[in-house]
């Protein structure tokens, strides 16, 4: 065994408690389950003593992190289920079949929570544009995300995309799924009742993604990884879409106990799961599993083929249940039944293969692993902005933002996505965040992703914070009150001294904005050992923000609106050129400090900008992040087919007024009779306004710094993506 | 010259388009079907090549292009 | 009016339509399993969008073989109202109830998009509430729209005026750069030759409700129920 | 039995999957190539019937759903 519990990943700490636990030596099989299950993937093992610290209560929250999704109530007995989670490994050896098992992945989690998936966002971080590696890959992955959500009929309405050479070889492919549903269809993925019957729905079984997920994402990534292809999932979105309106169907008809999705290590970790969390045992008749082809025992254990559920059902419902699946043409097969006491047992054609506490599958090892503050943030947090030489023609340079691959418009990705069915996208992509109705109630969602990894390189506490505050300035120049969050960590290797200072760090930040801003966080995913070669990515924490608008009316977007409205900023303009997006593409550094946040600042605009949208007074609202004030005014402009003529009296370097990416602002428009109350909104809460000219005309010009056409502009953002992955 | 390159799912890798089909044939009655896997066609003309240089460079074109070798077998054969 | 909607195994907008029918239209609606064998209760039938079978093989191919589809068959032969909305419209041509085919859009991927469309004939059961030459704007949403059919057909088609919508600029103008999917001639949507079976590509119950956009999908819905109350 | 079917667009009918891959194949440098046609190679089993039988049956799985006769050709091999 000692050479084998060390092959599949075990150390020898973990081996000896295994065998303290069962009281004998594990056989294979046995080992085989507890190598998938305490892997970090499975277990949590390096994250969850740090992850204890976040704030996930409020009296709104039906269900926290440890279930398959995150609820929340919205009133009138409505709920909002969701989740983010990685699949960034998968991705990165097939990146079509990796990103669409993502979204199927993602989207059974929401389901299994009782909840129709009503939308799909996709947090993206690819290496140098410039690579055909990142050209290949970016193809890949949209077009995976965009195969399986639209043939599932799920809108894909958001995301991210960020190019940094750190994700050269570790992309990042991340997916959130939200999902409505009312209050009484929650349901959880626990066994329960004695003689219950455990069945297993969708896909046959086979040879998918063996030693995949949990090994690969558990693993650094190197030449190895070139091996590890044969065990690539392949992701079959049609019998998905089956799954979802039979599960929904089965839920609706109160037919099950229990429901649960198969993911990372298949059956082992559903069954030995649903059982811990239920205090009961489980037997199950390995050879019932419907297979493709012939597998040993083992191999059905951890195979981790897609589209499989597995429910918890009565007796007397089985018949109904099984009927159910007909209809929809899923396979559903009586695999084993619940029992008493605590024990997983496996059988094979009547013997028994596997014997051992579920609970101790279900809950790992606990470390907590040694950190340090590394070297590198000194030399890059010493670097002042200050002494750089700037460009002189400053619409050159905005020109150069605009169609820079981190800014420009990510169009041509979201019009691959079907983004509109299930006709409640009444904000579409391309402004702050999207906003979704609520068909029946006069309510709306609206949903935001934001992670910008550079800052949180050069600050982790900092840099998260800011993520969070970020995703919740989008959902509020979006009209809403942000409610909760999803997260996704994304880091290196964790068993290295540095990289788990970032990622204490980085949770230490977003459990402190969070409690200040009153955001519970109520799902979340860790992906570790997203390096090569020795090198990680940058930290890279990835928030999936939900927010509610009361009214759906007061819903907002970017766009300037109409000619003659004033436009205002709210909030403070710093020199704050350090981690900006100005600094990485025009003079190539990453480097200095991100710029600061004063939470109570952050919640005076945001609360400042929501009043003056519930007021009427706001008709358009954009928060200012990357590339700053210039281009958030430039994506105003744009997205309304408005110019805009700015007169702008500050102190500082127009170049540091332009680009800095001070926290904490938007750009607003307002009639001429509004601003006297806005400005009493602002000034109660101690956030700045200042009036900066009028919309109009088909130019956007700002002092003498800045004079642009709109049309121009437009055409810059609209055609770089493109080109660029034209190469 | 005429190329043809038969791209076919990998031996054990899922096909849902298959399965599908597998199943609208035996609904249609066509029962003595067991198995269908669906894969690519693709046929070319090669020009100012022999046969043999053909082979070698449409190998690199499937390896390269035409087949995802993470999923997908190919054969190649010329017709001359 | 009694509307059905036929559903597929994996049809994703039967919802939608149906949602657009009984909210907004306000008229009676019902749901109809793809293995159902009568469909002439309804006044008319919807063939919706999505990805029936997954779109495997070709789309439409599969499902053209559900029971319901001879009952379709049947009711259409009898002049009744038969309308398929993308994928619901490639099913109709896989049935042989609309002629032509549908290739991979040129571009090679799928769009989901606005797109302005000319009504070519305005009146047919499907577009007597708008007008000649009209420009709606409603979304598509597909893989495979590039509409094609031999040239004998496509004159026929042209001839018989049964080229119901096509693709062009928002100023009315029909020309390559409007076309999204390389259709042949543009063709967006067509009609059988008793103009009671219509297949488009863009989506009308896209562009039903002010909130999301555009009300012109509500000209179809419009020239439908005029027609069956004997004013269109 | 086994047999492969091999479908592939008309003559005439616009391929753009095989446009795309001849632009694609032209740009890695693989100049020769002048002509590309995508098609489905479709395997399958059969069972209990001779290769007569099998021809037939094929021909008409074919004819009914595994080709669309307005833009797609095929042709039937049996291996035995
Ligand atoms: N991968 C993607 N998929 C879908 N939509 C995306 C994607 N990336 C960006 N978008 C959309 O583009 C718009 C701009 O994104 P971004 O610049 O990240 O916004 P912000 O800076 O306000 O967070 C948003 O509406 C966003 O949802
Ligand atoms: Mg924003």
């Amino acid at each position: 065994m000692a050479e084998l519990y060390e092959e599949l990943g075990l150390t020898e700490g973990e081996y000896r408690d295994i065998v303290r636990l069962l009281g004998r030596e594990p056989n294979k099989v046995e080992l085989g389950m507890y190598s998938l299950m305490w892997s970090e993937h499975c277990s949590y093992k390096s994250s969850r003593a740090v992850l204890a610290q976040l704030p996930t209560r409020a009296s709104y929250v039906l269900q926290g992190p440890g279930e398959n999704a995150g609820v929340i109530d919205i009133g009138g007995g409505l709920a909002v289920a969701f989740k983010m989670e990685s699949h960034n490994h998968p991705s990165a050896v097939e990146p079509y079949q990796g990103a669409a098992t993502g979204i199927g992945g993602i989207v059974r989690d929401i389901f299994t929570m009782g909840a129709r998936p009503i939308a799909c966002l996709d947090p993206l971080r690819f290496g140098d544009p410039a690579s055909p590696r990142t050209r290949y890959l970016f193809g890949g992955v949209i077009a995976g995300i965009a195969g399986y959500g639209n043939c599932l009929g799920i809108p894909t309405v958001g995301g991210d995309i960020y190019f940094d050479p750190c994700y050269e070889e570790n992309i990042l492919v991340n997916v959130m799924c939200i999902g409505i549903m009312s209050k009484e269809s929650l349901i959880r993925g626990q066994a329960t009742g004695v003689g219950n019957a455990v069945v297993l729905l969708g896909n046959r079984t086979g040879r998918d993604g063996i030693g995949g997920a949990s090994i690969l994402a558990s693993q650094e990534f190197d030449e190895k990884s070139q091996e590890k292809r044969p065990s690539v999932q392949v992701g079959d979105p049609f019998t998905e879409k089956l799954l979802i309106e039979a599960c929904l169907e089965l839920l609706e008809k109160k037919l099950l106990l229990g429901l649960q999705d198969l993911g990372a290590a298949g059956i082992s970790c559903a069954c030995s799961e649903t059982a811990a969390r239920g205090g009961v045992g489980m037997r199950i008749d390995l050879e019932k599993v419907p297979l493709r082809e012939e597998m040993e025992p083992f191999e059905i254990m951890i195979s981790e083929s897609q589209e499989r559920m597995l429910a918890i059902v009565e007796p007397r419902n089985l018949e109904e249940v099984l009927g159910v699946c007909g209809k929809w043409g899923l396979s559903a097969v009586v695999i084993g039944e619940v029992t008493e006491g605590d024990a997983l047992k496996i059988y094979w054609h009547g013997e028994k293969v596997v014997d051992v506490p579920a609970s101790t599958l279900a809950s790992g090892p606990v470390y907590d692993r040694p950190a340090e503050r590394p070297d590198y943030l000194d030399e890059v947090q010493s670097f002042d902005p200050s002494t750089l030489r700037h460009p002189e023609d400053l619409s050159q340079t905005l020109l150069r933002l605009a169609g820079g691959p981190n800014l420009c418009s990510r169009r041509m990705v979201w019009e691959r996505y079907d983004h509109m069915v299930q006709l409640n996208t009444v904000v579409y992509p391309g402004s702050d965040a999207a906003v979704l109705r609520i068909k029946g109630t006069s309510k709306a969602l609206a949903v935001s992703c934001d992670g910008n990894s550079r800052y949180v390189y050069l600050d982790p506490y900092l840099g998260t914070q800011i993520a969070v505050a970020e995703s919740a300035r989008n959902v509020v120049a979006s009209g809403g009150v942000p409610m909760a969050f999803t997260n996704c960590l994304n880091f290196g290797n964790p068993e290295k001294p540095g990289i788990f200072w970032q990622f204490r760090e980085a949770v230490r930040g977003m459990a402190d904005a969070a409690r200040y801003l009153e955001l519970p966080v109520v799902s979340g995913n860790v992906s570790f050992y997203n390096e090569s070669f020795g090198a990680a990515i940058y930290p890279t924490p990835v928030i999936g923000m939900v927010g509610l608008i009361g009214n759906a009316a007061h819903r907002m977007d970017i766009a300037f609106p109409q000619e003659g409205l004033a436009v205002a900023l709210l909030g403070e303009t710093l020199d704050e050129l350090g981690g900006s997006e100005y600094l990485w593409l025009v003079h190539g550094m990453a480097a200095g400090r991100p710029p600061r946040l004063d939470l109570r600042l952050e919640k005076g605009a945001q609360t400042t900008c929501i009043e003056g949208i519930r007021r009427g007074i706001i008709l358009s609202a954009h928060d200012c992040s990357e590339g700053g004030v210039a281009v958030a005014l430039m994506e105003c402009c744009c997205a309304g087919g408005v110019g805009a003529r700015l007169e702008v009296d500050t102190e500082l370097k127009p170049v540091s007024w332009l680009f800095s990416e001070s926290q904490s602002r938007f750009v607003v428009t307002l009639r001429e009779e509004g601003l006297p109350t806005l400005r009493e909104l602002a000034k109660a809460r101690n956030v700045q306004l200042e009036v900066l000219g009028r919309t109009g005309g088909d130019r956007l010009v700002i002092n003498d710094w800045i004079d642009l056409e709109v049309a121009e502009m437009d055409r810059v953002r609209e055609e770089a993506l493109e080109r660029i992955m034209r190469g | 010259m005429k190329v043809s390159v038969f791209v076919s799912p990998k031996q054990g890798v899922l096909d849902p388009a298959g399965q599908a089909t597998l199943g609208s044939l035996k609904s249609l009655g066509f029962d003595e079907v067991s198995d269908v896997r669906i894969g690519k066609y693709i046929t070319m003309r090669l020009e100012g090549v022999d046969a043999e240089q053909a082979e070698a460079r449409v190998q690199e074109m499937c390896e390269r292009l035409l087949a995802n070798p993470i999923i997908e077998d190919f054969k190649v054969e010329i017709e001359g | 009016m009694k509307f059905g909607v036929v559903v597929f195994p994996g049809s994703n907008c039967e919802m939608d339509c149906y949602h657009v029918i009984d909210k907004v239209l306000r008229e009676e609606v019902d749901y109809v399993w793809h293995q159902e064998t009568d469909v002439s209760r309804y006044d008319c039938l919807v063939l919706p969008g999505g990805f029936s079978y997954g779109d495997y093989l070709r789309c439409g191919a599969i499902a053209r073989f559900s029971p319901v589809m001879e009952a379709v068959a049947d009711y259409a032969r009898g002049g009744g109202l038969v309308i398929g909305i993308c994928n619901g419209f490639q099913i109709l041509l896989e049935a042989g109830l609309l002629p032509g085919a549908m290739l991979r859009n040129t571009c090679l991927h799928f769009i989901c998009r606005f797109v302005d469309l000319r009504v070519e004939n305005a009146s047919t059961p499907w577009t007597n509430a708008a007008e000649a030459g009209q420009v709606l704007r409603i979304p598509i949403a597909h893989n495979e729209g590039n509409y094609t059919v031999d040239a004998g057909t496509l004159r026929e088609l042209q001839e018989q005026g049964r080229i119901i919508l096509r693709y062009c600029a928002p100023d009315g103008t029909v020309s390559e750069e409007s076309n999204p999917n390389g259709a042949m001639d543009n063709i967006a949507g067509i009609c059988n030759e008793g103009f009671n079976v219509f297949g488009l590509m863009p989506h009308p119950e896209r562009a039903s409700e002010a909130v999301l956009g555009s009300t012109d999908g509500m000209v179809i819905w419009e020239s439908v129920m005029a027609h069956y109350r004997g004013r269109g």
